[in-house]
C-alpha cells in the first residue's frame, strides 16, 4: 500500500496532541493526527471537563441546600436523582470533543482513527477499523498521554473498585465511597461526592492531602473537608481490598501502623497515572526513556532526531495546559525547520511558570518555587501571606477560609512562586503568575490599584505584606 | 528472488561510472566474487565483482553507457524469475548523494603508515533522505565530487535540531539579552584598560581628559582614581602669587577643566529655572541717603557694625508682608523647587545687561552642593502661597554661589537678621551649610554693589517667584522736584519676576512700594 | 591436525555454518551499502576469514569468556551473537546502532555478549585483552579472554610486552593471529623475520600452535584445546593462516595483488569447502543449504531495512556517554 | 591534627580504599617489594599481597593497557607510573582507549581507573625526566585530571579519584613527596573540580597548581611586605576546571598572574589565562601575565635548571607588570 506523506504526524489527540496539530496546520504544515479513542483525549472525555461539570453541579446542589435551610425551609431530598448531573457532565464532554473535531477539520488537519506504532524514524503504521495504513512524516510528535495507575490488590473492575474513568462513567451514587489517594483527582471527587451527601473516606500514603501543593494550603483544605464530614487518614498504607457482594472491604494501616478495615459501596483508586508508551515501538528506535517516561531535550526532541514528545509521557508536569504549551513549541519549531516560520520564543516549557490547580472547594492553585523547595535548595527567599478573612469580598460571600502566599527574593523583590487556596484561586493565580513571568516585582503588584471589593485584592495585600505594610491585617 | 544490481563507487571520489565491457552475457550464472563487468571511473578501469552467486537476468546499462552511483545497471536473480515489477519506476535512486569515500590511509597508528596524500576526506551529504535545509545551520551540504579541505564531517541530519552552534552545550535558557557590545574606545581615544574605561563610565569622567600613566600612555585604574581626586583639588582663583607668567612665545591652548559636581548642579538648576520660568525685569532707581543715614545712626552706638544687607533684607521683608502676592511659587511637575546652591547673579547671561564677572571654581567640600530637597513632586502645576517670609541672600563663594536663607525676617529685627547672616555666611565659606540653611527662600536678594556693578539682572532662585538685583551705591546728578540738579546717592534695583505667578502690574506695585520704603525706612513701621 | 565431523553434533555444525554464512552475507551487503554511500569512513570487511571467527568463538562459553579484536570486527561481533540489525544500524550511524551511531564500523561493542569490541589502533587492544584476562583471574570467574589481531599488528611493541605479562602472571588468555597475509598493501613475508608466528610463543615460554584458517573444524579443534589450557592459567599463541578477499578497507584499490591470487584462494573458500564436507557426509542436503542461504540473506535484507528506517541520533546525543 | 608527609597521605588513601573495596588494586613498576620508587606504596604489599600490589616489568604501554582492560570488566586499578615522563609510551592507551571507550560503546563500557605518578621537574634530572605533562591529559575529553599540592588534598583527591567511575590522571611531584601538612584523622574526600583559595587578597590574583604553590605563597608573602595583597588560588584540578572560583577572584582584584611549570605554548596556564581574558575582560586593568617554564628542554646544570623554572622573582616581576609598578 502506498504510504501517505505528511510534514507532521501527531500520535494522540489529547490536549497536547490536538493543540500541536492545529498550530502546525496554522503554520502551513501538512498535518495528520492519529487517535485510537475520542478526540480531546483523557482531559475532555474522562478527565478535567466532565469532573469540572460535576463539581459545578455539586456546588450548586450544596449551596442551594444550605441557602434554603438558612431561610428556614425544610429540604426533603426524597426525590433526589444524580443522573441529570451525570448527563450534564457527559454532554459537556461530547460538546467539547465535537468542538475539537470541528477545529481539526477547520484547520485542515486529517484525523485518523486508529492505533499507531513507529516503524522507523519517519514512518508510522496505523491499525484502523478498515485495515492497516502507512504514513510517512518529516517530523513525528508523540502525545499519547497517561492512564490511571494500577496498584496490586486494587485491580479495577469499574464496579466496586473504580478508576477515575469508572467514577466519571457511573450514573449512580454509592452510599459510602472510599478514596485511595488524596491528590488533585482524589480530593476533587471527595468534594463532589460529599456535596451530594455520600459518606466519603479518604486515605493517603503521604503525611498530608494534596502533597504536591504548599503545606499550609493542604492544612486549610484538610480542615475544610473534615468540617464537612469527610473522614481523612493521612500517612495510611493500603494493603488490599476484597469485593464482597455489593460492597467492598478495604484493609489499610493508619499512620501509627494499627490496622483498619473500612467498608464501602465503592472504592476509587486515584494514586497517580502511568505512561502509555509501550506498544509505540520506541525501544526498537533506541529512544532514551527513564522509568517509563521519555527523556526530551531542546524543543522537546527525543534522543531520535525528528521525533518529539510532549505531555504526561515526558518528564514534564502531568497537566493538560503544560502538554498544550509544549505541543505549540514543537509545532512552531517543526514549522521553523520545514517552512522557515519564526522560531518559538521559548526553547522548552518554562517549568517554573506552569500553574497547577485543584478545583475542589476551597480551590487550590500554585506555581514556581514553593517555600519548602526554596529551603531545600538553599535559595535566598522570603515569604509573605495574606489570609482571605482580611478580604471584604471573601467575608461577604462567606468564603473567608483561604490565603495567598508569595515566595519572593528579599533583595531583588522578584516573585519566585506563589500558592493560593480559597475562592477562585485557579483564576486569581494568573495575576501573580503573569507578574512573575514578566519579571515584575512585588512592589509593582502592591502598587497596582485593585477593584474593591474583589478576591484579587488578597494578592495586592500579600504583596504589600511582602513590603512590610499590608493594610488589612 | 530477483533484485537490482546497482552501480557502486569503486573509487573514493567516483560519482558516476561507464561500463566498458560486460564479462558475461545475459542468462549465465556466476558465483560471488566473479567479475561481471569492467567499469571506467574517473581514476581507472575497475572490476565489478559479483556480491553474491546468482544469474544475470537482464542488462540495463549497455557497454559504453554511464550511470550514477546507485543507479541500477542489471537485474540478477534465479533463472526464469519474473523481474518485471522491479523495472517499474526504475530511475536514479532518489536522493543518493555522494558519501565521502574514506581516504587511502587505514586506521593504523599514524606512525605505522605514512598517510598517502591521495584524497582528502570530503564533507559528506546526509545519507539517503533529502535534507531539509534547516534554517539555521550555516553548513550547506557539499557535493561529493568537490574535495573539501575540512575533515570528513556529517552535516546535520534532516530534521534534527540544527541550532546555530551545534557543538554548543544545549543552552538551558536561550540568551534573551543581545550579546553585550563591550564599549570600544574610539580610535582617537588614548589606549586604556577595560577597567579604566568601566570606571570612567561609572564616574562620569571623560577619559580623554585623563593622563595615562600605564605603558604607552595607557590610562589605568590608578589614573582614573587620581583624576577624580584631582577634580576636587583644583584652586578657584589662581592667586596672584601662584599664577606663573605665561611664556609669551607659547600660544596657550585653552585649558579644558572638568566642571566640579557643584558647578554641574548650578548649571542644571539655573537653566531649569531660566528656561521654564518666563522672566521679566522691572528697573527702579532709589535714593539711598535715608537708608544709609539710618544705618549710620544705628551703627554709631554698636560695637559691631550692622551690614547694609541686613537693612535691605528687613525692609524687603516688610514689603513682602504688604505684598504676599509676591511671596509665591509656581510649582510644576518634576520641578523640585529645591533651589540651587547659588544664584546665578554674577554669571547670569540675562538678556540685555551682560555684566560678567568670571567666577571660577574653588575647593568647597561637596556637602555644600545643593542637594535637591525631598519636596514631593506634583502631578500638575500649582501655585504655592507662602506664609513665612524667608529671604535668601546670594553669597559668592570660590566654587559657586549659595543662598543662605533667613527665616521669618518679618518677625526679626535688623540686628537679629544681621547676626544670623554673619553666622550663615561663615558656615557657607567653611562649606558646612546644611540644606535647610540654603534652601526654600521665597524671595532672594542679590547684591553686587561690592563688586562695583551698577546694575544687573538675576535669575530667579526656586522655590521663589522673584529676585531683587541690587546695584552699587552710585553718586550721580539727580533732578529734584524743583527741577534743580543735585548730587544723590542712588542704587539701581532690578526686580526679576516669574510671569507665571506674578503679573507685570503686580510686580510694579510691589517694586514701587519697596522703593518708597527704602527711601523712607520709617514707613516700614507704619 | 585434521578433525572428524563425527566429533560434533549436527546442530553444532549447522550453527557454525550459519555463523559463517551470516558473516559472509553481512559483509557482502555492507560492501554494497558502502558503494551506495550509505556507510562512510573506514570499513574493513572480514570476507574470506569467516572460518577463524566462527571456529574460534563458537568454542567459547560467552557467559564468562570474553572476545577482543581490532577494527576488522564485523565477523567477530556477529560470531559473538550481536544482532545484525544493531551492527548494520551502527554502520549507518543510526541511533539504534550498538553504540548509538557514535562508534561506527571499527568500534562495535556488545557487552551483553561479552564482545569487547573493535579497536581502531593497530595492536592497542592486545594489552587491554590481557587486562580482561587479569580481571578474570583476579575475580576467579574461570573465564578466558580470546584476543584476535592480524599479521600487521604482530610487529607492534604491545605484542612483546603483553606476551611477557601473560606468561609471568599466567593469565587465562589466548592470542589468535589471523594471518590474512596482507598488512594493507604489504605482504606479510616482506616484513616478518619469521615465517611461522606461532614459533615466537616459545620466546615467552608459551606454547605456539598453527592451523589452517580456511578449515573451520581445524580452527575449532585447535581453539578448544588452547582455551582449556588457558583456563588453567597456561596462555598460548595460535596462528591461523587465512585470506581476505576484499581490500584492506573499502577504499583500497588492491593494486598490490593479482586477481589470480584471489581466485586461487576463492577455490579453497572456507564456506564452500565446509558445505562440501557436510553434504558429503549427508549431514546437510543441497536443499537445506539453499534454504539457509535464502533465510540468512532475508535476515540481512531486514537488517539493512532496519538500519535505513532507523532515526539519526539527535544533536543532544553529542553530549551523552562522555562521562559516567 | 596529625601531620603527614605528602607520600604518607597518598599511602593512607590507597590503603583505606583497598581495604574498603576488594576490586581496588595497585599496579606499576617497583610498587611491591621495593615499596614504591618514591616509597609511596610502602607496606601495601605486606598488607594486601602480590595479587593486589602487582610489580610489573618495565612495559608502561603493556601494564597501562592491561589496567584499562581490567577496569572495563569491573576492577578499579590504580596504575602508578614511575614518572609521567615514562607514561608517554602509554599515551595511546590513556587517550585512545581509557578516555574514549565509554563514548565509542554508546555508554555500555565504563573505565574506572586512576593513573598517578610524579610529574614536572625535580632536581638534576635533565630534559627527559623533568617534563610537566598536565596539558597532555587536560586536553582530552573523557579524562579527569587532578593536581593536589598539599598532603591533605593529595589524600582527599586520591580517594575521590579511586571512587570516580571515570579515568582520572593525578599529577604528583617528586619534590612534594616529603612535604609535611595537617591531614585530619577522619576520613574525608576532596571533590574533583573544586579549587582552593590558599590566601585571601584584593590587589592581584595568583593562580597555580601542583608544586609551584609554595613558591607562589612565598612570593605573596614578599608582596605583602610591599603592601600588595595578593590572592593565591590553588586549582587542585585541571579538568574539570573550577571556573567560578577563578572568575570571582579576578572580578575582585582586576589583575591576574598565572603560574605554570609547563612550557608556555598550549599549556594549562594558557587555558586558564584565556578563560580569565574572556570572562573577566571588563574588569581587567592589565593583560593577564603568564609565568611559565622557559620554552626549552630542561638543562642538567642546576643554575640553568632553576633559571628555566618559574621563581619568586619572576612572579613578583609579573605582578609588577600588572600593577604598573617598578618598585616591587
Amino acid at each position: 500500500m502506498e504510504a501517505k506523506q505528511y510534514d507532521f504526524v501527531v500520535i494522540g489527540a489529547g490536549p497536547g496532541g490536538y493543540v500541536a496539530a492545529i498550530r502546525a496546520a496554522q503554520l502551513g504544515l501538512a498535518t495528520a493526527v492519529v487517535e485510537k479513542n475520542l478526540v480531546g483525549g483523557v482531559c475532555l472525555n474522562i478527565g478535567c471537563i466532565p469532573s469540572k461539570s460535576l463539581i459545578h453541579s455539586a456546588r450548586l446542589f450544596a449551596e442551594g441546600k444550605k441557602l434554603l435551610e438558612k431561610c428556614g425551609a425544610k429540604v426533603d431530598l426524597g426525590g433526589f436523582d444524580y443522573a441529570p448531573a451525570w448527563r450534564a457532565s457527559r454532554l459537556a464532554a461530547e460538546r467539547l470533543s465535537k468542538g475539537v473535531n470541528y477545529l481539526l477539520k477547520k484547520n485542515g488537519v486529517e484525523l485518523i482513527q486508529g492505533t499507531a506504532t513507529l516503524s522507523g524514524a519517519n514512518s508510522i503504521d496505523v491499525e484502523t477499523a478498515n485495515g492497516p495504513l502507512q504514513l510517512k512524516a518529516k517530523a513525528v510528535l508523540l502525545a499519547t498521554g497517561s492512564r490511571p495507575r494500577l496498584i496490586p490488590g486494587f485491580e479495577f473492575d469499574e464496579k466496586r473498585i473504580l478508576s477515575s474513568t469508572g467514577m466519571l462513567m457511573s450514573e449512580t451514587l454509592p452510599k459510602r465511597l472510599f478514596i485511595l489517594g488524596a491528590g488533585a483527582i482524589g480530593m476533587e471527587f471527595a468534594y463532589v461526592m460529599n456535596a451530594f451527601g455520600v459518606e466519603v473516606t479518604v486515605a493517603e500514603l503521604l503525611p498530608r492531602v494534596l502533597p504536591l501543593e504548599d503545606e499550609e494550603a493542604s492544612k486549610i483544605v484538610e480542615k475544610e473537608f473534615r468540617a464537612r464530614g469527610v473522614a481523612i487518614y493521612t500517612g495510611a498504607k493500603a494493603s488490599g481490598a476484597e469485593v464482597a457482594g455489593d460492597h467492598v472491604v478495604i484493609h489499610l494501616s493508619d499512620a501509627q501502623g494499627s490496622p483498619l478495615e473500612i467498608e464501602a459501596d465503592a472504592a476509587l483508586v486515584s494514586v497517580g497515572r502511568t505512561t502509555d508508551i509501550d506498544g509505540l515501538g520506541l525501544e526498537k528506535l533506541g529512544m532514551r526513556t527513564e522509568r517509563g517516561y521519555i527523556i526530551t531535550g531542546e524543543y522537546h526532541e527525543t534522543s531520535c532526531a525528528g521525533i518529539y514528545a510532549v505531555g504526561d509521557i515526558t518528564t514534564y508536569p502531568q497537566l493538560a495546559h503544560a502538554a498544550s504549551k509544549a505541543g505549540e513549541i514543537v509545532a512552531e519549531r517543526v514549522a521553523h525547520l520545514l517552512k522557515g516560520t519564526p522560531n518559538p520564543r521559548d526553547h522548552v516549557l518554562d517549568r517554573l511558570h506552569v500553574p497547577s490547580a485543584v478545583y475542589c472547594e476551597p480551590e487550590v492553585a500554585s506555581f514556581g518555587l514553593s517555600e519548602a523547595s526554596a529551603k531545600e535548595k538553599a535559595i535566598p527567599h522570603a515569604v509573605a501571606r495574606f489570609p482571605y478573612r482580611g478580604n471584604g469580598r471573601a467575608v461577604a460571600e462567606e468564603a473567608a477560609e483561604g490565603q495567598v502566599k508569595i515566595v519572593f527574593d528579599p533583595d531583588t523583590k522578584a516573585i519566585l512562586g506563589a500558592s493560593i487556596v480559597g475562592e477562585s484561586a485557579a483564576d486569581t493565580i494568573h495575576e501573580i503568575l503573569l507578574a512573575s513571568k514578566a519579571e515584575l516585582t512585588v512592589e509593582d503588584v502592591a502598587e497596582l490599584v485593585h477593584a474593591h471589593p474583589t478576591v484579587s485584592e488578597t494578592i495586592m495585600e500579600a504583596s504589600k505584606a511582602a513590603l512590610g505594610h499590608a493594610i488589612h491585617i | 528472488m530477483a533484485e537490482l544490481l546497482r552501480m557502486i563507487a569503486l573509487s573514493p571520489t567516483m560519482s558516476e561510472g561507464r561500463i566498458s565491457k560486460w564479462k558475461i552475457n545475459e542468462g549465465t550464472e556466476f558465483s560471488s566474487g566473479d567479475v561481471l563487468c569492467e567499469v571506467e571511473t574517473d581514476k581507472a578501469s575497475m572490476d565489478y565483482e559479483a556480491p553474491q552467486s546468482a544469474s544475470l537476468l537482464k542488462i540495463l546499462l549497455q557497454a559504453g553507457e554511464t550511470a550514477n552511483v546507485g543507479d541500477p545497471i542489471a537485474v540478477i536473480g534465479q533463472k526464469g524469475e519474473d523481474y518485471a515489477p522491479l523495472l517499474k519506476g526504475v530511475g536514479p535512486e532518489e536522493g543518493s548523494a555522494g558519501r565521502a569515500q574514506e581516504p587511502e590511509r587505514p586506521a593504523e597508528d599514524a606512525k605505522q603508515e605514512a598517510p598517502s596524500a591521495a584524497t582528502q576526506p570530503v564533507a559528506a551529504k546526509p545519507v539517503g533522505k533529502q535534507p531539509i535545509e534547516a534554517g539555521e545551520s550555516q553548513r550547506s551540504p557539499k557535493s561529493a565530487a568537490e574535495p573539501a579541505a575540512q575533515p570528513a564531517q556529517r552535516s546535520p541530519t534532516p530534521i534534527a535540531e540544527a541550532t546555530a552552534q551545534p557543538l554548543q552545550q544545549p543552552a538551558a535558557k536561550d540568551a534573551k539579552s543581545l550579546p553585550r557590545k563591550t564599549p570600544q574606545a574610539p580610535a582617537r581615544f588614548p589606549p586604556s584598560s577595560p577597567l579604566a574605561r568601566k570606571l570612567a563610565l561609572e564616574k562620569g569622567i571623560d577619559i580623554r581628559l585623563v593622563p595615562g600613566s600605564g605603558p604607552g600612555g595607557r590610562v589605568i585604574e590608578h589614573d582614573i582614581l587620581e583624576f577624580e581626586k584631582g577634580m576636587k583639588g583644583t584652586v578657584l582663583f589662581p592667586g596672584a602669587g601662584t599664577a606663573e607668567p605665561a611664556p609669551s612665545e607659547l600660544r596657550r591652548e585653552p585649558a579644558i577643566t572638568q566642571p566640579s559636581m557643584k558647578r554641574l548642579v548650578i548649571a542644571r538648576r539655573l537653566s531649569e529655572s531660566f528656561f521654564t520660568a518666563p522672566h521679566y525685569y522691572l528697573k527702579k532707581k532709589i535714593r539711598a541717603e535715608a537708608l544709609l543715614a539710618l544705618r549710620a545712626t544705628a551703627n554709631a552706638a554698636r560695637p559691631t557694625k550692622l551690614s547694609f544687607n541686613a537693612f535691605l533684607v528687613k525692609i524687603v521683608a516688610e514689603a513682602l508682608v504688604r505684598h504676599p502676592e509676591i511671596n509665591v511659587y509656581w510649582r510644576t511637575p518634576g520641578a523640585t523647587g529645591a533651589g540651587i546652591a547659588g544664584v546665578g547673579a554674577a554669571g547670569a547671561a540675562a538678556p540685555g545687561a551682560a555684566k560678567e564677572t568670571a567666577v571660577g571654581t574653588t575647593a568647597v567640600s561637596s556637602s555644600t552642593v545643593a542637594s535637591s530637597s525631598t519636596v514631593a513632586s506634583v502631578s500638575h502645576p500649582v501655585l504655592e502661597q507662602r506664609h513665612s517670609i524667608d529671604i535668601g541672600l546670594a553669597v559668592a563663594l570660590s566654587d559657586g554661589l549659595i543662598t543662605p536663607v533667613v527665616r521669618d525676617c518679618n518677625l526679626k529685627s535688623v540686628s537679629e537678621i544681621d547676626a544670623e547672616l554673619v553666622q550663615l555666611i561663615e558656615k557657607a565659606r567653611a562649606g558646612r551649610l546644611a540644606p535647610e540653611e540654603y534652601e526654600g527662600a521665597g524671595f532672594t536678594i542679590s547684591s553686587l554693589g561690592s563688586f562695583g556693578i551698577d546694575e544687573f539682572t538675576a535669575i530667579i532662585n526656586p522655590p521663589g517667584s522673584a529676585i531683587l538685583a541690587v546695584g552699587a551705591i552710585v553718586k550721580e546728578p539727580v533732578v529734584d522736584e524743583g527741577d534743580t540738579i543735585s548730587v544723590a546717592q542712588t542704587i539701581s534695583l532690578t526686580l526679576g519676576c516669574d510671569h507665571r505667578s506674578i503679573d507685570g502690574a503686580v510686580g510694579a506695585v510691589f517694586l514701587a512700594d519697596l522703593a518708597m520704603m527704602l527711601e523712607n525706612p520709617a514707613m516700614a513701621l507704619v | 591436525m585434521k578433525t572428524e565431523l563425527a566429533q560434533y553434533r549436527k546442530e553444532e555444525l549447522l550453527r557454525i555454518l550459519t555463523i559463517m554464512q551470516t558473516i559472509r552475507a553481512f559483509e557482502e551487503k555492507a560492501g554494497m551499502m558502502y558503494g551506495l554511500r550509505k556507510i562512510g569512513g573506514f570499513c574493513h570487511l572480514y570476507t574470506g576469514q569467516e572460518a577463524v571467527a566462527a571456529g574460534a568463538i563458537s568454542s567459547l562459553d560467552l557467559s564468562k569468556d570474553y572476545v577482543v579484536t581490532a577494527y576488522r570486527d564485523h565477523g567477530h561481533a556477529i560470531a559473538c551473537g550481536m544482532d545484525p540489525k544493531k551492527a548494520m544500524a551502527e554502520l549507518f550511524g543510526k541511533v539504534t546502532g550498538c553504540s548509538h551511531g557514535k562508534g561506527g564500523s571499527m568500534h562495535l561493542f556488545d557487552l551483553e555478549h561479552h564482545f569487547l569490541g573493535g579497536n581502531g589502533i593497530v595492536g592497542a587492544q592486545i594489552p587491554v585483552a590481557a587486562g580482561v584476562a587479569f580481571a578474570q583471574q583476579y575475580q576467579g570467574t574461570g573465564g578466558v579472554t580470546v584476543c584476535f589481531f592480524g599479521d600487521g599488528a604482530f610487529h607492534q611493541g604491545s605484542v612483546h610486552e603483553t606476551f611477557n605479562l601473560a606468561k609471568i602472571w599466567n593469565l587465562p588468555i589466548v592470542f589468535i593471529i589471523e594471518n590474512n597475509q596482507w598488512g594493507m598493501g604489504t605482504n606479510w613475508k616482506k616484513v616478518s623475520a619469521v615465517d611461522d608466528f606461532s614459533a615466537t610463543a616459545g620466546a615467552y615460554g608459551m606454547k605456539g600452535y598453527s592451523c589452517d584458517g580456511l578449515d573451520v573444524l581445524e580452527v575449532r579443534a585447535t581453539i578448544e584445546k588452547v582455551v582449556s589450557e588457558a583456563r588453567l592459567g597456561r596462555p598460548s599463541v595460535v596462528e591461523a593462516r587465512t585470506y581476505r578477499y576484499k581490500g584492506h578497507s573499502m577504499s583500497d584499490p588492491q593494486k598490490y595483488r593479482t586477481r589470480e591470487e584471489i581466485d586461487e584462494y576463492r577455490k579453497r573458500d572456507a564456506i564452500q569447502s565446509f558445505v562440501a564436507k557436510l553434504t558429503g557426509e549427508k549431514i546437510l542436503s543441497e536443499e537445506e543449504w539453499k534454504d539457509m542461504i535464502q533465510r540468512i540473506s532475508a535476515q540481512i535484507e531486514e537488517a539493512v531495512a532496519f538500519a535505513e528506517e532507523s532515526p539519526e541520533p539527535a544533536l543532544s546525543e553529542l553530549y551523552t556517554d562522555i562521562y559516567a | 591534627m596529625p601531620e603527614l608527609t605528602y607520600r604518607e597521605a597518598l599511602n593512607r588513601a590507597m590503603d583505606e580504599e583497598m581495604a574498603r573495596d576488594e576490586k581496588v588494586f595497585l599496579i606499576g613498576e617497583e610498587v611491591g617489594e621495593y615499596d614504591g620508587a618514591y616509597k609511596v606504596s610502602r607496606g601495601l604489599l605486606a598488607k594486601y599481597g602480590p595479587k593486589r600490589v602487582r610489580d610489573t616489568p618495565i612495559s608502561e604501554l603493556g601494564f597501562t593497557g592491561l589496567g584499562v582492560g581490567a577496569a572495563i570488566v569491573g576492577l578499579r586499578p590504580v596504575v602508578e607510573w614511575m614518572t609521567h615522563n615514562f607514561a608517554l609510551l602509554a599515551v595511546d592507551q590513556v587517550m585512545n582507549n581509557a578516555a574514549k571507550l565509554r563514548q565509542m560503546s554508546g555508554g555500555q563500557i565504563s573505565v574506572p581507573i586512576v593513573f598517578r605518578g610524579p610529574n614536572g621537574p625535580a632536581e638534576f634530572l635533565a630534559a627527559q625526566h623533568s617534563q610537566s605533562l598536565g596539558g597532555f591529559w587536560m586536553h582530552v575529553p573523557g579524562l579527569k585530571v587532578v593536581a593536589p599540592a598539599t598532603p591533605s588534598d593529595a589524600y582527599g583527591l586520591l580517594k575521590s579519584a579511586i571512587r570516580d567511575d571515570n579515568p582520572v590522571v593525578m599529577l604528583e611531584a617528586e619534590l612534594m613527596y616529603p612535604w609535611k601538612g595537617e591531614v585530619s584523622e577522619q576520613e574525608f574526600l576532596v571533590p574533583i573540580g573544586k579549587a582552593r583559595i590558599a590566601r585571601e587578597g584584593e590587589d592581584v590574583t595568583l593562580i597555580t597548581y601542583s608544586k609551584p604553590i609554595r613558591m607562589v605563597e612565598e612570593a605573596a608573602e614578599r608582596l605583602a611586605e610591599k603592601g600588595v595583597r595578593a590572592e593565591v588560588i590553588d586549582l587542585r584540578s585541571l579538568r574539570p576546571l573550577d571556573e567560578e572560583t577563578v572568575v570571582n577572584s579576578v572580578r575582585k582584584t582586576g589583575r591576574c598572574v598565572v603560574i605554570d611549570e609547563a612550557w608556555p605554548m598550549a599549556s594549562p596556564g594558557v587555558t586558564v589565562a584565556q578563560l580569565v581574558n574572556s570572562r573577566c575582560f571588563d574588569v581587567l586593568d592589565a593583560p593577564v601575565e603568564l609565568v611559565s617554564g622557559e620554552d626549552v628542554p630542561m638543562p642538567y646544570n642546576h643554575t640553568l635548571e632553576l633559571a628555566a623554572q618559574p621563581s619568586v622573582e619572576k612572579v613578583i616581576a609579573a605582578v609588577g607588570r600588572v600593577l604598573y609598578r617598578e618598585d616591587l
